[in-house]
This record gives C-alpha cells, sequence and structure tokens, in this order.
C-alpha cells in the first residue's frame, strides 16, 4: 500500500516536472515560460517531497524535508519574481545590462 | 553498470559539450552550472559526499556565477544594451571556432590512449588509504576527509590557501570595472531577511559538522560568501561598508592556519602537527578562521575591493 | 566493480572536451570554461579509479586532493576572469590577439 | 630541546616564512613594509645559513615530515644539495631584486603596493617548490608559482600586459591540467604520491606498465609547457618583456627554474624504471631547436627587454640538452646533472642581471627600444658593465659560470662519444654572441640629445644588477667546488659513475 502510493506520488512528480520543463522549451515567451516552470515544478517538487516523507525515518528528517520544500518554493518565488520583473523593465526599454551588475555593495575601483 | 548511472553519465557528457558549443559564454556559463550540478550528484553516487558539497558551492555556483558575470558585462556593453540581432537558433550553433584538424587530431589521440591507460590501470588499495584508515584514532579527528585535509595533509591544504589569497591579491590589482548599483526590492529584500539568517546558520552548521561529517571550512565559507552576496543584492544591511574584503580580514585564516602550525607544532615536534588532546579545539579554531577568510575571499573575487 | 567503470570513459570523454576547448576557443572565458570541465574530468578519473570500499566511502585522500583541485581551480578562474574584464575593458577585446581570427565569439 | 625544535620546524619555514611575510605586507599598513622586508630576508637568510651548516655536518639531505606524519600517509620536506643550491640561488635573486625594487619603484609606480605581498609570495611558491617530496604538493606549489607569477606579469595594468597575462595563465593552467592527470595516473597506479615511493613501486614492478611512461610524458609536456622549451615558449616572450622591470628578472630567473628543477627530480626519480634514452635524445634535439630559434629571433627584436625574453626561450634550450646524456648507467651522467645545475645557475644570475641592468637603461632614455641603449657607457656606466659582465656568461665566456656549464656539457658529450654535439653547441654560442654584441655595440653611440635633460637614477639599482652580473661572470672559479661540493651526495643513481 504504502509502496504503491510512493510510486503514485513520484509518477505524478515526475509528470508536473514534465510538463515544466516542455513549458520552458515550447513557451513563445519568458512570462509563459516562468509560468510554466514555477508552478509546475514546484508542485513536481512537493509531491516528490511528500512521496519521501512517508519513508522518513523520524519525525527530524520528515521536517527537514519539509523544510527543503519550502525553501525550494521560496526560491523559485522569488527569482520568478526576480526575472519577470526584469522582463517587465526590458520591455519598457531599460537597458538589458542589469542582469549581469555586481552588487551595489562594491564600488567602483 | 546500472541505468542511473548511465543516464547521469550521459546528461553530464551532454552538458559538458553543450556548454563548449553554445551560442554565448552567457548560455555556457548557466549550462556549465547544470553541469556542475549533476557532477555533484555523481559524487553523492561515488561515494564522496564532501566533494559533491564543494563542487555544488564552489565549482559549480562561484565558477559560473564569475563566468556568467563576466560574459554579461561583455554582452550589454558590447552592443549597448540591445540583444544581439539574427535569428535565434533552437540549438546552439559553434561559433567562434577555427577547425585546427591537426591539433583535433592530437586531442582526440590523447583521449584514446589515456582511456586504454586508465582502463588499463589496476586501482591498487594504496598504502595511503589503509593509512589514513590505520592513523585515524592518533589523529584525533573522527571524520577521515578533514583528518586528510586538517592533519594528514594539511600542508596542501595551507598551500592552497595561499593560492587563494595570492588570487585576491592579484584580482585587486586589477580593478574591476565600474558598476551599477541594483534597484531597491521589496520582495528580494523580505525574502533575503529570511534567507540569509539561515544561511549562516547553515555555514556555521558545516564547519561543526566537518569534524565528525561531511562539511568543513570550505562548504562553509562558499554558504558564507553565498550570504554575503544575496544581502548585497537585496541591499540588506549586512557588511555594509565592505568591512569582509579588506585585507586583514581575507589574511585572517591563513595567518592563524601558519601561527597555529608553528607554535602547536613545536610544542608537538613537527610543523602542522597538533599536542595530543588539543586537536579538536585548534582544528576548529584554523576551520573558523578559514571559513571567514574564505568566504570573504570569494565575495571579493566578485568584485569587492581593497579600499571601500 | 562493473558500477564505477563507466566513469571512466566519462572522465576520459570529459578531459578531450575540455582539451578541445582550451585549444581551440577563441573567448578567454570559453577557454576558462573548458579549463574547468577538463579538470572536472580529472577529478573524475581520479575517484573512479578509487573505487569506493565496502562501506561505500570513497577512498578520503583522493577526495580531499579533489576539493584542493576545486579550490585552487576556482582561484585560478576567478584571477583569469577578472583579468579577462579588464582586458576587455582596456582594449575592448574578449579574446586574446592570436585567437582573434575570423569569427567573432562572444 | 632546541635541536629537536630546529630540526622540525626549519624545513617547513622556508615556506612558511616568506608566507608570513607576505601576509604582512599585504595586511599591515604600508609604513611597516620596509622593516619587515629586510626582517624576513634576513631571517630567511639565517635559516638557509643553518641548512647549509646542518648538511655540512652530516652528508644526507635533510628531511622534516610535516604534522609528524611520515610519507606515503604525510608530507614530506626533502632539502638535498640540488634544493639547497636552489635556495640559495632563489635568496641572491631575491636580495638583489628587492633591493632594486625600492628604488625603482621610488619613481612613482602604483604597481608597488601589490608587487611586494605577491613577490613574497611567490618566494614561498619557490621554496616550496624546490623542497616537496610529494607529487601532488608539487602540484600545489606550482600553482603558488604560477598564479603569483601572472598576477606579478599584469602589474603594469596595460593592455598588453594583460594580454600576456592572460596568455601566460592559460598556458599555465593547461601545464596545470596536464600534470594533475600524471599525478591521477601514478596515484592509481602506485597508491601513493610520495615521489621515492612511487618510483620504487614502479622500479619493484619489474615490467613497469606503459601507463607510467604516459604519466612521465605528461609530465613532461606540462614542464616542458611552464619551463617554455620551445615549441612551447609562445607565451614566455610577451609576459617577461612586458612586465615590469623586477617582475621580469624573477620570471626569468627563477619561475622558469623551478619547474625545470622539478622535472629533473621526476627524472632522476623515474628514469631506472622507465628506459628513457629515446626521451632524453628529443629533449636534446628540441633544446638545440629552441637555443637556435630563441637566438634567431632576439637578433630580430627591436624593444630591449623582448631581445632579453627572446634569449631564455634559447637558453632554456641548453638546460635540456643534457637531458640526452642524464641516464642511468650512461657515461656522463653525473657530468650531464653538473653541466644543467651550472647553467641553470648561470643563466638565472645573468638573465636577472641583464633584465636589470636594461631597466635601469630604459628608465634613463624613458623609452624601450634599442636606442635606449646608444650612449649608455657614458650615462650609466654601472648599468652597462653589468649587461657586458651578464653577456659574457650568456655567451660563455671564461671565467664566467656559464662557460663552465658549457665546458660540463662538452666533456659530457664527449665521454658519451656524441662529438657532433659540440659542433651545435659551438654554433648557439656564435649566434649568442651576435646578440650581445648587438645590443652593446648600441652603447658605445653618442647618446642622443633627447635623453640628456633626464633625471639621474640613483645608484642602486644599477649596483643591484652589477653584483648578480659579477656572480655570474666570476662564478666560473667557484664552478669546480661546486661541482665537488653537489657530487659529495648521492644525487645519482647507484652504479652510474662520471
Amino acid at each position: 500500500m504504502l509502496e504503491a502510493l510512493t510510486w503514485l506520488l513520484l509518477a505524478l512528480a515526475a509528470l508536473f516536472f514534465s510538463a515544466g520543463t516542455l513549458g520552458l522549451l515550447r513557451l513563445p515567451d519568458t512570462l509563459s515560460r516562468i509560468h510554466a516552470l514555477t508552478k509546475a515544478d514546484n508542485l513536481g517538487l512537493g509531491l516528490a517531497a511528500l512521496a519521501l516523507l512517508l519513508h522518513a525515518e523520524s519525525w527530524a528528517a520528515a521536517a527537514q524535508i519539509g523544510l527543503i520544500w519550502l525553501l525550494a518554493l521560496a526560491a523559485s518565488a522569488t527569482s520568478g519574481y526576480l526575472i519577470a520583473r526584469r522582463c517587465l523593465l526590458e520591455s519598457h526599454g531599460t537597458p538589458a545590462s542589469t542582469l549581469g551588475a555586481p552588487p551595489p555593495g562594491a564600488p567602483p575601483t | 553498470m546500472n541505468a542511473t548511472d548511465l543516464l547521469l553519465a550521459l546528461a553530464l557528457l551532454l552538458l559538458a559539450g553543450s556548454a563548449l558549443l553554445a551560442r554565448s559564454v552567457q548560455i555556457a556559463s548557466v549550462l556549465f552550472i547544470a553541469f556542475g550540478l549533476l557532477l555533484a550528484l555523481v559524487w553523492v553516487r561515488l561515494g564522496a559526499p564532501d566533494v559533491a558539497l564543494a563542487e555544488a558551492a564552489i565549482g559549480a555556483g562561484v565558477a559560473g556565477a564569475l563566468l556568467m558575470l563576466a560574459a554579461s558585462e561583455f554582452e550589454s556593453r558590447r552592443i549597448g544594451g540591445s540583444r544581439a540581432a539574427g535569428p535565434r537558433l533552437p540549438w546552439p550553433r559553434p561559433q567562434g571556432w577555427r577547425p585546427r584538424w591537426a591539433l583535433v587530431l592530437l586531442a582526440l589521440a590523447c583521449a584514446a590512449v589515456l582511456l586504454l591507460a586508465v582502463l588499463a590501470i589496476e586501482p591498487l588499495a594504496g598504502a595511503a588509504t589503509e593509512a589514513v584508515a590505520r592513523n585515524l584514532p592518533q589523529s584525533e579527528i573522527a571524520h577521515p576527509v578533514t583528518a586528510v585535509l586538517l592533519s594528514f595533509r594539511a600542508y596542501d591544504t595551507l598551500l592552497e590557501i595561499a593560492v587563494l589569497l595570492v588570487a585576491v591579491v592579484a584580482v585587486q590589482a586589477a580593478p574591476a570595472p565600474p558598476q551599477r548599483a541594483l534597484a531597491h526590492d521589496p520582495v528580494l529584500a523580505r525574502v533575503a531577511a529570511i534567507t540569509v539568517p539561515l544561511a549562516l546558520l547553515v555555514a556555521l552548521y558545516l564547519l561543526w559538522a566537518g569534524s565528525s561529517r561531511s562539511g568543513g571550512a570550505f562548504q562553509a565559507g562558499a554558504v558564507l560568501a553565498g550570504a554575503v552576496l544575496l544581502a548585497r543584492f537585496a541591499s540588506l544591511p549586512l557588511d555594509p561598508q565592505s568591512r569582509l574584503t579588506r585585507p586583514p580580514v581575507l589574511a585572517l585564516g591563513l595567518a592563524l592556519f601558519i601561527l597555529i602550525g608553528l607554535v602547536a607544532g613545536a610544542l608537538a615536534g613537527a610543523a602542522l602537527g597538533y599536542p595530543s588532546g588539543w586537536v579538536k579545539p585548534l582544528v576548529l579554531a584554523i576551520e573558523a578562521a578559514l571559513m571567514v577568510s574564505i568566504g570573504a575571499t570569494l565575495v571579493a573575487l566578485f568584485g569587492g575591493s581593497k579600499t571601500a | 566493480m562493473s558500477g564505477v567503470s563507466i566513469w571512466l570513459p566519462t572522465g576520459s570523454a570529459l578531459v578531450l572536451f575540455g582539451l578541445l576547448g582550451m585549444l581551440l576557443a577563441s573567448s578567454i572565458l570559453r577557454k576558462l570554461l573548458a579549463f574547468n570541465v577538463m579538470g572536472s574530468g580529472i577529478f573524475l578519473l581520479l575517484l573512479a579509479l578509487r573505487p569506493p570500499g565496502p562501506d561505500g566511502v570513497a577512498d578520503p585522500v583522493a577526495q580531499a586532493l579533489i576539493i584542493t583541485g576545486i579550490v585552487i581551480a576556482i582561484a585560478a578562474t576567478a584571477l583569469g576572469v577578472r583579468l579577462a574584464r579588464r582586458y576587455f575593458e582596456l582594449s575592448g577585446h574578449t579574446e586574446l590577439p592570436e585567437d582573434r581570427a575570423a569569427t567573432r565569439d562572444d | 630541546m632546541t635541536e629537536a625544535m630546529t630540526e622540525a620546524l626549519l624545513l617547513p619555514l622556508l615556506v612558511l616564512w616568506p608566507l608570513a611575510i607576505g601576509l604582512g605586507l599585504y595586511a599591515l599598513p604600508e609604513r611597516a613594509s620596509a622593516a619587515l622586508q629586510v626582517l624576513g630576508t634576513l631571517v630567511l637568510a639565517g635559516l638557509i645559513a643553518t641548512v647549509f651548516a646542518t648538511m655540512l655536518a652530516s652528508p644526507e639531505p635533510l628531511r622534516a615530515a610535516l604534522g609528524g606524519w611520515a610519507a606515503p600517509l604525510g608530507i614530506e620536506l626533502v632539502a638535498d644539495r640540488l634544493a639547497q643550491a636552489m635556495l640559495l640561488l632563489t635568496l641572491l635573486v631575491y636580495a638583489a631584486v628587492l633591493l632594486y625594487a625600492q628604488a625603482y619603484f621610488a619613481h612613482g609606480s602604483e604597481a608597488a603596493q601589490r608587487f611586494w605581498p605577491l613577490a613574497w609570495m611567490l618566494w614561498a611558491g619557490l621554496n616550496a617548490g624546490y623542497l616537496s617530496a610529494d607529487l601532488f604538493n608539487l602540484y600545489v606549489a606550482l600553482e603558488l608559482v604560477g598564479l603569483a607569477a601572472v598576477g606579478l606579469t599584469a602589474l603594469t595594468g596595460q593592455s598588453t600586459a594583460l594580454a600576456a597575462a592572460l596568455r601566460y595563465l592559460l598556458a599555465a593552467l593547461l601545464a596545470s591540467n596536464l600534470f594533475l592527470l600524471a599525478v591521477v595516473l601514478l596515484y592509481a597506479a602506485t597508491g601513493s604520491l610520495a615521489l621515492d615511493s612511487i618510483g620504487a613501486h614502479l622500479a619493484a614492478v619489474g615490467t613497469t606498465p606503459w601507463y607510467a611512461k604516459l604519466a612521465l610524458a605528461l609530465v613532461l609536456v606540462s614542464l616542458a609547457l611552464k619551463t617554455a622549451l620551445a615549441p612551447l615558449h609562445f607565451w614566455l616572450p610577451a609576459a617577461h618583456g612586458n612586465a615590469v622591470t623586477p617582475v621580469s628578472a624573477l620570471l626569468s630567473a627563477l619561475v622558469l627554474k623551478v619547474s625545470l628543477l622539478i622535472f629533473l627530480r621526476l627524472w632522476l626519480e623515474f628514469a631506472p624504471a622507465l628506459d628513457l634514452a629515446a626521451l632524453g635524445l628529443l629533449l636534446a634535439l628540441l633544446g638545440l631547436l629552441a637555443s637556435v630559434w630563441g637566438s634567431v629571433l632576439a637578433l630580430t627584436q627591436r624593444k630591449i627587454k623582448m631581445l632579453i625574453a627572446y634569449s631564455s626561450v634559447a637558453q632554456v634550450g641548453y638546460l635540456f640538452l643534457p637531458f640526452a646524456w642524464l641516464l642511468p648507467g650512461g657515461l656522463g651522467a653525473a657530468l650531464a646533472l653538473e653541466a644543467t645545475v651550472l647553467h641553470l645557475l648561470a643563466h638565472a644570475l645573468a638573465k636577472a642581471a641583464m633584465f636589470l641592468a636594461a631597466g635601469v637603461l630604459v628608465l634613463s632614455a624613458g623609452r624601450d627600444d634599442l636606442v635606449s641603449l646608444r650612449g649608455a657607457v657614458a650615462r650609466e656606466p654601472l648599468a652597462f658593465a653589468a649587461l657586458t659582465l651578464a653577456g659574457v656568461s650568456l655567451i660563455g665566456l671564461p671565467p664566467s659560470l656559464g662557460f663552465a656549464a658549457k665546458w660540463q656539457m662538452m666533456q659530457a658529450a664527449l665521454l658519451a662519444d656524441q662529438w657532433p654535439w659540440l659542433l651545435w653547441l659551438l654554433g648557439g654560442t656564435l649566434l649568442t654572441a651576435a646578440y650581445v654584441f648587438r645590443v652593446l655595440r648600441l652603447a658605445f653611440l653618442p647618446t642622443p640629445e633627447a635623453f640628456e635633460a633626464r633625471a639621474p637614477l640613483p645608484q642602486r639599482l644599477s649596483l643591484c644588477a652589477l653584483a648578480l652580473a659579477l656572480l655570474a661572470a666570476l662564478g666560473g672559479f667557484g664552478a669546480a667546488a661546486l661541482s665537488d661540493w653537489l657530487a659529495a651526495e648521492t644525487l645519482l643513481w647507484p652504479g652510474s659513475g662520471a
């Protein structure tokens, strides 16, 4: 029973990951690509984490898996947002050069 | 041979090849980062989690980011901010390669000979490996990799930190081009405010764990550098005057390493040795100083300058 | 140890890729990238030639050597990238004069 | 107690001390710089004197196991007579170059701030390379040397120097990777990283596996690239010719030599296990090619420092010539080894002196082409004398150290009954004389008026160059003693006679 559930969750996760990747490769513009990536991949990761949770050895291990998922969610949401904002600024004619701009704390020379 | 390894190996080669042939260096460096992360997985498969941590943090992360930073700077300046004209190809097209067939043939021949050689070598159990296992209790360090890095072959590590410092001194001698400030972003600032303390915590954990498990000063230093850089991107008030990248901080780790190596070494009867019973605190002190200096070094390599 | 042997051809191929890149690529950044790929291939060979023991843990000496090598490679890469940036700033070129032939690379 | 402490710390201090001074120069305020360096040099001189004194007491090489872990688990440092000769040479060259640089950088250069720490860390790397008896540690030491050298090359910050530094870096990185690959092969095959246990293992196997030869070939290509043996010299002239003068002197005198010394060590270690006769012949032929090609190119140069840099390409060729006879059981092996070491010392002293003297003339003329030499006799007589004396050693006229080296080379060739090499040696000498005289002739021409207005340079600059040049030019008198001293320790294999 547990095995079957794990496999089901993993298969679903794989499905969502493939969908997200397909979207990244095939969708026409940056914004929809981000959409595909962040949404589908986060769900896929969540399902995979859930499958692993079923096999967690202890509550501490389970909490770690949960924490990893949360952090990955935060990271992908933030980076998705940043890319989207860049994209928006760029379409308004702001130069693309800020992408590689070094951190502001470091002054010239 | 199992299917997972085969798949991993093929993906690794594919990523390496496409990184080298990519249309632009920006794309190449993104592919290189992916390559490095996959390589970290391979290290885990081969039973080397310490290497995997170092690869993911330093090999893939820092190297890839440095290359990407430079590539996007080149691109933005060369064509005045607008993207390159011309069709975007679905598959990277090799550009700028002058087929020098003699060299290609030579390299191919070398690789073939190399492959034959590595297949012919019968790996020996090895005097060094056995010696590590035998002497581990005497070294008073629980984790074998840490014991090699900071006791058995501490001299290598010391010189390697010197190499890192030489790179920083040389990098600071060639000043970075003027840098544009990143606009303050409320969302990034909020996320960073949560992530940066967490990253600092992880760095400390990695440092502490290094004595008994995978982890250590290098991995911790890389995480520390990541935290500082993230704080900078988000304009958080961590290291606001670039105190971290000033010479005394950069030199701290190596200086303490040399000092302990000589003073404790004199007591122990051999340079870079530790008197028995003092190993754990001394190694931890060295690792802590190294973590700070390595973190500062990596930040400095990204563009901090001496006189902030 | 057939599980390990697949990494021998993989490592050799990475060394080949890196070697070709270092010899043939024109842009400095690409050459540095190729240097890193070649180094990864060498490290892969090192670990593949020191198969993990029964406990599944790889040779600690080899692991330590690789970690040292990774740090040295990053030092060299960082120096190269900064010199390349400075060179670009002064000359406007991303390749060395002898590589600045027909096609432009980035 | 003190004796045991000296034993334990002496050799490691030869590396750690210059490293610590370099750190101090980087992190401490600049006003401490001069005092720190004087202290650093004096202590290092004391350490090296102690090494010599200890060695005089016993003929065995000094050894130190770092951390108390003996090889193959730990890393051992070994100071044999080869290493000692290099330590002393490095001390002499550094003393002159550091004194020179103090005056040189007083002439308004911002590069000085970075020069000091990098130069001292380079010193640490060089000493580490001389002393290490561990294959992977040699790789790390070579990296320390390589990156410091690249950083020093780029110090002027001009675009030509940056391009030269980048080319140098990329060549050095390719070389390091090849070296690393060899380390991996040897470690996998023998399970050890200590030089002597690798050598012993290979010799014990009997029929040595062919991949050991592959590893040696990789090491050979790698170190030939770092030593700039033609046709792998492409990076050298621009790097040495475009660096600031004190850096040019360090690079040509010492950085080229450490890779050669490591190669020599590995050669001596592996020769009993592998049949190296063909490889030795190949090296000697490449050396001949280099000595001719470098001299021809030196003749065509228009900038004085480029001319001297191309001369290094030629002189490196001579360093590889004796490998043809440096074989176990080979006649003349001992002579060949002495010839290599003598030539190494001669070239290091003479070339450093030449660069330093040329730097004086370039400064005093305000331009860097050969015209700057005009009137050198009248303008800077001491610098001109240094240039002449260094030239004497480079050509190989008696009583210079260069003469002693070539003499030993000829003897080795005769002993091995291979006299045709002598013709080549003579031809090379003529070519060297041609470009040296090309330089010296200009010095007697009248000074162009444009040079006259310049303020006189401090005498110290010329004196530093002159000191090194004198050592090179008169070193021939001490060559016999030096040879005996080297021969007193069995550096070669048992059974190979002179």
